[in-house]
Formats: structure tokens, C-alpha cells, sequence
């Protein structure tokens, strides 16, 4: 990294990430760099499906038990709560919220993204594990939508996140989000639905595209 | 009986005990959405999720005991499993159970706490630290009344065997532990409330206040052996006070039965109230429950 | 223990001393409302210090109102505070409409009084169960949906869509009522009715519900005029404050209703608001279909939408909304675009400087009882 | 509200005065005398609540307006104060002392049109974006669409069409 771009970095760095003294318990004085010490730094792998009727098995599982990490990102998470509700119940289909993304494998964007958003977009579906679906709610995630000039937000998010399934609207009825699900089934029964490979395997177009409107990045290039 | 039937019909009990445990996660959920005016999920959409859970390609690990953590969880419900009289009168149903094991079954149920705060704490995230130092803090709390409504009927039926404390009970309804120590059997009751981790005292894994509490960074396989250990530790708890004051079991099928009303209690109460703060529940624990314990234990001293 | 203070007033706290810790909530946290997060340092269970990052919504709206016309402003505005479009329409309608002087058809107003309304019904059938799914009782909420469902299912006889209706206009409204609509809004009216006395049971009466909620996040009553609060945060305080009574807009001024206050400030005493306000808006919704007329001319002449310009001027307009006063400041400079439309909604301070100073010695687990209280609603903030 | 005006008038320096509803009054006034004016208006005149505070480019005449909406919730009346300042080197009195959400809208005007407020708390800080390295983005010689398009991968195929030009082929094509 170049020097200028280095100094670039520093400025955006939250102060307890910068590189700073530690006083140890027994008074040794330890020199920590947060974004090196803290963080893994190491590149992800393609993890391979298996072959034949086992990955045929699995995928039929992962279809039917899609956890959903409970990130409204935009307007259109306004529709997510009545997807759980009696009329539309989602949970029917196995689909469930999860609050950690450690534990969930289907991101919903709902709805435009806003830059300072997308980064954290972004940090949550890198912290999410192989296997990992996007779905895309509402216009705005397609070509920008309603905000197709505006400077915050992104037009196109398969540039940044490898997408499985869109749903247009804006906002999508409920009915419409149910039909998302049941598409990301057929698509995950498939076998066709390894974005998250896809990800790994063409990771630096995607974090030059990220890096190129994240201005202030300031974490690791793969956020663990 | 020989050691090695006696293994085999150990492993097919466990094996019995963990489906019952999912199909009755799957039960209730069912009843739960049916509260909520919903279908809710399918009944085996616990095998689901499990199966799932085991298939993620990728694990990250924080350290050997975040490893660990969920092992220790799971050893702790196989270990409480492996002493718990299942059925009454049965050799082959009563496992591993001695003179003793009462006393064992309640370290058992503290050891995989334990061993779950020290692999969670190794994952580094804030709210593992903050759930771990609730959930610890609490059960404590939960353990005094349980510890005392133990203690009064060890001191009622003159045993500390689970077997001979189900024995006792035999004979038709008047002759359970619930209608004979009625004290110790409320407080029992009460504790189990908050072992259960549903409402008002689940603050540990509370979605809203600390998402998602010591699991946090715990998924793919980890999450999996946590929700095996789950499916097995409810059913077993609910065995435990089944035996203690519901009079035990004859046949699996009323095993069945009492352990899902049992377990049903906790939830029942769960639907209708919202959570306490840790620091409102472990005063509740240590007034109300702490004070009918003391009562049941004083009634027999005297 | 407080840690000392800088000489700007803000706390000294080393991380590094392992007393203290630095947690975030949110923005993909289930107890923070929509996408904003809470920086919070935190000693045991109590809140040292806590700072609001809002802007993860920012879509620049003020900037692409300057690129449309006021036409265009409508579709595009009503995204900007996504549980309760419609107050956004009204009162982008009705300040062109000043601007430019257009009188306004009666029935048009009846029929925009009774959109306003039932938006303010479905917002509160949301809010007022799904207060207590904050703190662990989803039950109420699920039901609660289900009612606002009705509520949405009108919505859509009405304006043929479920959340954003673009139905008012300048002008008028874009159609009258359909046939029987009254009856089935009544027939709506009753359920919700019967499903509040199930509220009051399961949650108002609830002993945990009032322990958790009774005592925590209070604010003082003389921080309301110096922080700006408004609406329903403001009433539970005692003080008197209602937009459709202090300043009358549409027909407000024929309708008979009070304020609705409390005086604990509590979030219990602002939940118990928001409960009294339900009933208030079904009562409305009765006298607006008695007192409404029948039929009448729903829309005033306007100039071709597409080359109207609107005279030089300035104004503001402001509505109550379910969470307090929706102000809205206009400036047109002659031409067929807005000048600048500045949106002032009542989160913007409730989330930013009332939060911050409401959740110092907060418990961590109160955290968001208290953001549910305040009602905030970060795409007004950052538009 | 009229007595109101004339009340100020003797001691402040207004212009411009306009009401554009009843019971609401829009005033100009010099940038110099703000701090005073509504010190007094809100200790005197009972108008205590800040409900507007924000500010219009007027690029043509190179100002800005900064807009202050005080309201008397007793007496139920809005004033408009417009103060201009010259749009480069733009800076402004902070009024955090006399409203403690005030900081809040000034944080936001720093960011989005450039205006400082010199002794604000965390005026400095960003507000709503993250890593801007533009001019300030509402400031109307700033262009969103160039910026969008430069930056955040149009996908091809959307079709933009001015209304009126628009409506213009599809109905009249000859002409």
C-alpha cells in the first residue's frame, strides 16, 4: 500500500482501531494494530458442493430452512414484519429470521442502498457462511429505481453482491416476497445458487467495485 | 444386567429421546403460531433446520474452546441423560442410574453452562460476554429454589436415588410428590420456568435486548450440536421433574405425555408475559420461589 | 462509577482500561427501530455514554426535489417516512397548494381527513402491540397485524396500494369513495375495537409489561420546548400538544376530541398515549363518515401539472402525524421546480439529541423500550 | 401578530415582511443582528420552540438563506427569520446555547451545504454521509445525476424522458 493511501486510511480509522500502546496486566507495554492483530486478514476459499444424491439432499434442506438475517436495509423492510404475520406467514415455508448473521444464509436487501449502508451490507454478508443467498427486494436494487440520480445511493447491486433472486416493485407486495422465496427454492434445488462461490472466485471485480464508492474504507479487505 | 446391552439400550433411549425432543420443538412452535392465528412451520422443520445446520461448507473457529463450548453443552445433556431413570420398573429404560445420581444430575446441569460460557467468551463478541454474565448470573438464581425443593424431598423420602424417589410415588395420583410436598413441588415449578429460557426469563438470548446472547458467533456445526443438545436437554429436564414429582413413568407413551405438559408449562407461561431484566428476574427467583423452598424444606425438619 | 469529563463536557473513558465497553446497536439489530445504530459504551449493564449514527437511509431527497417537477415531487416524497406516507402527500399537496393558491373542493378535504386517519390507524395498530414485542411479548404484535392488514385492505379498495398510495394531490384527492366503503370501514372499525380490549388485557394490564416499562426513560418537563419534542412523547409529559387542535388544518376544528395526556413520562405513560390515541382516531373515523358528504366535487382545477409554475413564495405546513408535529418548509422561486422542501418530522430530535442524553444510566437492556417509545423513524431524519 | 411586528420593527432592522398564512410571518433580517433578535423573541415574545431551521442556495445571487422558523405554541404563531450570507467562505453564529437540538441541524448544514457554525458541538462530525469527498452535495452547483452516473454503474436500457417533450411526440408528433 502506498504511502499517501495509507494516510488516506488512517483518517477514516475508528480511534480504537488505530495503532496504539497497550499497557499488558504485568506493566509490558505492547504495540497493537487492530486491523492486522484483531482481524483475520486471510482470503476466503471455494468451498466445492459435493457430488450426486448427497449435495442433491443437502440443497433440499438448505432450500427448506431459509434463515433470513433481520437487516431492513431500506423502505421496503416495512413489508418483512407482514411476511410474518397471520395473513402471509412465511414461516410456512420455512422461512425464519435470524438476528446474527453468523447464523442466517439469506440476505434480503430491501430496497435501495445507500453508500454508508452498502458497507455494512457488505460486512454482514461476509460474515454470513457458505452457503449464502441474496435476494433483492423493490426497483431500486435493479437499476436505482425511484433514486436512479441520486448521489447516496447505488443503481445496480450486482456489482457489489452477487445476486440470486430479484423481486421488482416498489415496494413488492407480500405475496410478491413469498413468490422471491419459493423462485430462490427452485433455484437453490437446482444447484445453481453457489453466489457465494461465485463471490470468492471473482472477489477482486467485486472489491474494486466496492472500494471504488466506499471511500472511507477503513476494515480489512474480507470482513471474517 | 451385562454392560453391553446395557449400552446399547442407552444409545437407543438417547436416540428416542433426541426425536421426541425435535418433534416436540416442531409441537409446539406449531401451537405457538396457532396462538398467533397463524399455520406456523411444519412439524419436522426442526429435522430441517438441524440438517441444515451440519450442511454449511464453511466454520470459522475463535480458539480450541470455542470448539469446545458446544461440547461441553451437549456432554452436559448426554451426561444428565446417561444417569436419568427413564422408565419405572424397567431395567433396560433405566440407564446408567445409582443411589446417587440425583446429586450428579444437578452438577450435570450446571457443568454445560459452564462449559458453554467459556467457549462462547473465547468468540469475542460483546454480546456473547453480556448474555454469558446474565445467563450465569441467573441461573444461579434459578438454582437455589431448585436446589431446596431438591433437598426437601431427599429429606421427605429419606433418598437421594431417583429410582427410589419414583418408587415411592407409585400407587395412583395421591401418592405423587406433588400432592404429598406440594411447597417443594412450586418452587420446583417456578425454577423450571427459568431453565426453560422462554419468557419472562429469557433475557439471556433475548433477539431484542442482546441478540442473540452467547450464541452469537456460533453456526454451521456448532449451531447444530447446540440444538441437538437443546432437544435432548428439554426433554431430560422435563424426565427429571417428572420423576421427581410427577410420579415417573410406566411406558414411553406416558413418558411422552408428562414430559410435553411439563415442558408445555414453561411455554404456557412464555406466551402472555414479556421478559424481566436480569436484574429484576434473580430478585424474583430469590423471593418468591426462594421463600416456598425454604418452607417446604422447614415443614419437613419439623 | 461516571468517568470524568473532558473539558468539552464529554466523558474520558479508556477502553483499554477494561472497564469500560464499546458495543454497537445496530443497524442489523432487532431491537433498533429501522436502520440506524447506537454507539454505546457501557460499564456492567449501564450506559456510560451513547451517540446516534443516523444516514444509513440518506437518499438525498431535498437534493432531487431541485430535478423534479411538483408533480414529480409526489411519488418521490411519500418514500420519505416509510410506516406513514400519506401525511408526506398531504402536506406537500396542501403547501402547493398555498403556494399557488388553489382552493380546495370540501369533499375533497373530508376524503383527505379520513386517509390521514386511517394512516394514523394502521401506523398505531403497528406500533401500539408491537411495543411490547420490544421486550419479548410478540404475541400482541402478531395480532396486531392481522388488524392492520383490514386497515391496509381498505387502503387498497381505495387507492389500489398497500403501503404508498399517491392518492392526494394538489388540488384535491384522486377519486371519491367506492360503494359501501363506509360500511366496510365501520365493519373494520368494530374489530379493531374488540381487539384493543384483548390489548389491554394481554399488555396494559400485564405486571411484567408495567415492571419493565414503569420508571425508565423519563423526561423532564422542562426539556420539551428547549429539545423540540412533539406528539405523543410530549403529551405523556403533560404537556398540551396536538396539531389538529392547535392549529387546525382540514376540518379538524368541526370534530370533537381532546388531548390525550399522561404525566408520568415514563415510557409506560407514552405507551399509554399511544393506546388512548387508537381510540381517538376510530372515534374521529366514526364522526368523519357521519359528518362527510355524500358526493361533491373531489378535485379543483389545476394548471397542466407538467408546465405549472408555481409562484414565488414561502411557506410552511405542518400536520400531526402518529408521532408527533410534520412540518414541512417550502420555497418556490417562479419556476416549474421547488426551490428546496425541507422536512422537519419529529424524530429528528428524538433520536438524535433526546436519545443520547435519555439513555445515559440506562440499563443496556432498556435500550429499546425506550428507542420504541420515542417512536423513531430514521428515514425522516435522513430523507 | 401585527403589534408583534411593529414591536420588532422598532428595535430590529427587518425587511420583507411577508405572511403567507395566518398567524405566520416570514421577516429578512441582517446576519449580524440574528443572535439578538431571537434571544429576545424567545425570552421575551414566548416563541420557544425551533421548528424550522435550514437553508436555501440562492446560487444566482450567490447567498445562501438560512431560515429560522420560531413558534409561540401560547399565542399559536409562527415567525420566519431569513438571514442571507455569501455563499463562499459561508459561516454563521451558532445558536446550540439557546436550543439543545439546534447543534443537530447545524451538524447537518455543515455536511450538506458547507455552512460552519463555529463553536457548535461536533459540527465537524459527519452527519448523514460517510466519507464524502465532494463539495457539500446540496449546494445546487453540485450535479447528482453526473455524479450517479460517473459513479454508481447506470444499467443500460433505462429510458429517460423529459414529460413534457415526452407528451409532446406521443400526442402532437407533427407539430
Amino acid at each position: 500500500m502506498s504511502e499517501k493511501k495509507q494516510t488516506e486510511q488512517d483518517k477514516f480509522l475508528a480511534p480504537e482501531n488505530k495503532k496504539h500502546t497497550v499497557i499488558g496486566p504485568d506493566g509490558e507495554e505492547i504495540q497493537v494494530d487492530p486491523l492486522n492483530d484483531y482481524f483475520c486478514t486471510d482470503l476466503p476459499k471455494v468451498e466445492a458442493p459435493y457430488k450426486g444424491v448427497l449435495e442433491k439432499f443437502l440443497n433440499w434442506a438448505r432450500a427448506e430452512s431459509l434463515w433470513v438475517l433481520s437487516y431492513g436495509t431500506g423502505c421496503g423492510s416495512i413489508e418483512l414484519p407482514p411476511l410474518f404475520s397471520p395473513r402471509f406467514d412465511a414461516y410456512r415455508f420455512g422461512v425464519a429470521m435470524r438476528p446474527t448473521p453468523r447464523q442466517s444464509g439469506v440476505l434480503i436487501i430491501s430496497g435501495y442502498l445507500a453508500v454508508k449502508t452498502l458497507k455494512r451490507v457488505i460486512r454482514s454478508y461476509e460474515q454470513m457462511q457458505n452457503p449464502k443467498y441474496v435476494i433483492a427486494l423493490g426497483s431500486c436494487t435493479i437499476n436505482g429505481g425511484m433514486y436512479w440520480d441520486s448521489y447516496n445511493t447505488i443503481n445496480r447491486l450486482d456489482h457489489y453482491l452477487p445476486v440470486d433472486v430479484y423481486i421488482a416493485g416498489c415496494m413488492p407486495r407480500p405475496e410478491a416476497i413469498l413468490a422471491g422465496f419459493n423462485k430462490l427454492k427452485e433455484r437453490i434445488k437446482s444447484g445453481n445458487a453457489e453466489g457465494a462461490n461465485e463471490y470468492i472466485e471473482k472477489l477482486e471485480w467485486y472489491k474494486a467495485n466496492q472500494k471504488k464508492i466506499i471511500k472511507d474504507w477503513n476494515m480489512p479487505t474480507y470482513n471474517w | 444386567m451385562n454392560i453391553f446391552p446395557r449400552i446399547v439400550f442407552v444409545l437407543l433411549g438417547l436416540f428416542i429421546v433426541l426425536n421426541w425432543g425435535l418433534i416436540m420443538a416442531g409441537i409446539i412452535r406449531k401451537i405457538i403460531a396457532r396462538l398467533g392465528m397463524r399455520r406456523g412451520i411444519k412439524v419436522f422443520q426442526p429435522y430441517i433446520n438441524l440438517i441444515k445446520n451440519y450442511s454449511i461448507r464453511s466454520q470459522l473457529s475463535h480458539g480450541v474452546m470455542f470448539y469446545l463450548g458446544p461440547v461441553f453443552r451437549l456432554s452436559g445433556g448426554v451426561g444428565i441423560f446417561l444417569f436419568m431413570p427413564l422408565i419405572y420398573g424397567s431395567d433396560y429404560w433405566s440407564n446408567f442410574s445409582f443411589t446417587g445420581d440425583l446429586i450428579l444430575i444437578t452438577y450435570f446441569m450446571f457443568f454445560g453452562m459452564l462449559g458453554m460460557a467459556l467457549g462462547a467468551g473465547e468468540g469475542g463478541h460483546p454480546y456473547s460476554a453480556i448474555g454469558i454474565s446474565r445467563g450465569l448470573a441467573q441461573f444461579t438464581a434459578i438454582e437455589v429454589p431448585m436446589t431446596l425443593a431438591i433437598l426437601s424431598i431427599a429429606i421427605q423420602y429419606q433418598t437421594l436415588s431417583i429410582s427410589e424417589i419414583v418408587a415411592a410415588q407409585q400407587g395412583g395420583i395421591q401418592n405423587w410428590t406433588m400432592v404429598t410436598n406440594p411447597l417443594a413441588t412450586i418452587a420446583a415449578m417456578l425454577s423450571f420456568l427459568g431453565a426453560m429460557g422462554h419468557s419472562p426469563f429469557n433475557v439471556v438470548m433475548a433477539p431484542q435486548e442482546n441478540p442473540v446472547g452467547p450464541p452469537t458467533e456460533y453456526h454451521g456445526t456448532f449451531l447444530g450440536v447446540l440444538q441437538t443438545n437443546r432437544a435432548i436437554l428439554h426433554v431430560i429436564e422435563a424426565v427429571l421433574y417428572m420423576n421427581l414429582f410427577f410420579g415417573g413413568a410406566s411406558n414411553w407413551g406416558v413418558l411422552i405425555i408428562k414430559t410435553f405438559l411439563i415442558y408445555f408449562w414453561s411455554v404456557f407461561v412464555g406466551m402472555v408475559f414479556p421478559r424481566f431484566r436480569v436484574d429484576q428476574s434473580i430478585p424474583w427467583f430469590l423471593k418468591i420461589p426462594l421463600v416456598i423452598g425454604i418452607a417446604a424444606i422447614v415443614v419437613f425438619i419439623i | 462509577m461516571f468517568p470524568e469529563a473532558d473539558e468539552q463536557g464529554m466523558p474520558v473513558m479508556d477502553l483499554d482500561s477494561q472497564k469500560y465497553i464499546k458495543i454497537w446497536q445496530g443497524p442489523n439489530h432487532p431491537g433498533v427501530t429501522g436502520n440506524m445504530s447506537l454507539e454505546l459504551t457501557i460499564s456492567g449493564d449501564e450506559i456510560m455514554h451513547a451517540k446516534t449514527h443516523v444516514g444509513y437511509l440518506h437518499r438525498g431527497f431535498e437534493k432531487l426535489f431541485e430535478r423534479r417537477r411538483y408533480i414529480q415531487c409526489f411519488p418521490t416524497c411519500i418514500r420519505m417516512c416509510v410506516p406513514e406516507p400519506d401525511i408526506n402527500e398531504y402536506n406537500l399537496a396542501r403547501g402547493t397548494e398555498l403556494l399557488a393558491g388553489i382552493d380546495v373542493p370540501p369533499m375533497a378535504d373530508w376524503i383527505r381527513m379520513l386517509v390521514l386517519e386511517m394512516a394514523r390507524l394502521q401506523v398505531l395498530l403497528r406500533m401500539v402491540p408491537g411495543q411490547a414485542g420490544t421486550i419479548g411479548l410478540g404475541l400482541g404484535a402478531q395480532w396486531g397485524l392481522y388488524y392492520r392488514e383490514l386497515i391496509l385492505d381498505r387502503f387498497e379498495e381505495l387507492t389500489g396500494g398497500r403501503i404508498y398510495h399517491m392518492y392526494i394531490l394538489p388540488g384535491g384527492v384522486r377519486g371519491l369513495l367506492p360503494d359501501g366503503f363506509k360500511d366496510r370501514l365501520e365493519d373494520n372499525l368494530k374489530k379493531v375495537e374488540s381487539f384493543m380490549k384483548d390489548i389491554d388485557r394481554l399488555i396494559y394490564s400485564n405486571a411484567v409489561f408495567k415492571k419493565r416499562t414503569k420508571g425508565i426513560g423519563i423526561i423532564p418537563n422542562d426539556w420539551i420546548e428547549p429539545y423540540g419534542i412533539t406528539g405523543p412523547v410530549a403529551r405523556a409529559a403533560g404537556y398540551q400538544t396536538d396539531i389538529r387542535l392547535d392549529y387546525p388544518y382540514l376540518f379538524y376544528n368541526q370534530l370533537e376530541f381532546d388531548y390525550n395526556l399522561e404525566h408520568e413520562s415514563d415510557v409506560f405513560a407514552r405507551f399509554r398515549v399511544r393506546r388512548k390515541d387508537v381510540d381517538t382516531t376510530v372515534d374521529l373515523l366514526r364522526q368523519i363518515m357521519a359528518k362527510m358528504p355524500d358526493k361533491g366535487d373531489f378535485k379543483a382545477e389545476t394548471p397542466n401539472v407538467l408546465h405549472w409554475k408555481v409562484p414565488k413564495g414561502e411557506t410552511i405546513v405542518r400536520c400531526e402525524s402518529s408521532r408527533g408535529e410534520y412540518t414541512f418548509y417550502m420555497v418556490a422561486d417562479g419556476s416549474m421546480y421547488p426551490r428546496r422542501i425541507n422536512l422537519r418530522g419529529p424524530s429528528y430530535t428524538h433520536a438524535v439529541a433526546v436519545l443520547e442524553k435519555l439513555l445515559i444510566n440506562a440499563n443496556i437492556s432498556d435500550v429499546s423500550p425506550i428507542m420504541v417509545s420515542l417512536a423513531t423513524c430514521p428515514p425522516e431524519i435522513e430523507r | 401578530m401585527n403589534e408583534l411586528i411593529d414591536h420588532i420593527k422598532a428595535r430590529f432592522p427587518i425587511y420583507d415582511v411577508i405572511e403567507s398564512q395566518p398567524g405566520q410571518i416570514f421577516v429578512s433580517l441582517e446576519a449580524s443582528k440574528l443572535i439578538p433578535m431571537i434571544t429576545s423573541l424567545k425570552t421575551n415574545h414566548g416563541f420557544t420552540v425551533l421548528v424550522i431551521f435550514t437553508a436555501v442556495d440562492w446560487i444566482e445571487d450567490d447567498k445562501f438563506q438560512i431560515t429560522y422558523v420560531l413558534n409561540n405554541p401560547k399565542e399559536k404563531q409562527d415567525l420566519g427569520i431569513r438571514v442571507f450570507i455569501h455563499r463562499d467562505d459561508a459561516t454563521m453564529e451558532s445558536i446550540h446555547h439557546l436550543w439543545k437540538h439546534a447543534a443537530t441541524f447545524q451538524r447537518e448544514l455543515k455536511e450538506m451545504f458547507g455552512i460552519d457554525f463555529p463553536g457548535s458541538p461536533g459540527v465537524d462530525d459527519p452527519f448523514l454521509l460517510e466519507g464524502w469527498d465532494n463539495i457539500p452535495p446540496m449546494r445546487r452547483d453540485f450535479d447528482t445525476k453526473k455524479y450517479s452516473e460517473e459513479t454508481y454503474f447506470p444499467r443500460p436500457g433505462r429510458e429517460t424522458n423529459d414529460p413534457a417533450t415526452f407528451m409532446k411526440q406521443m400526442l402532437y408528433p407533427d407539430d
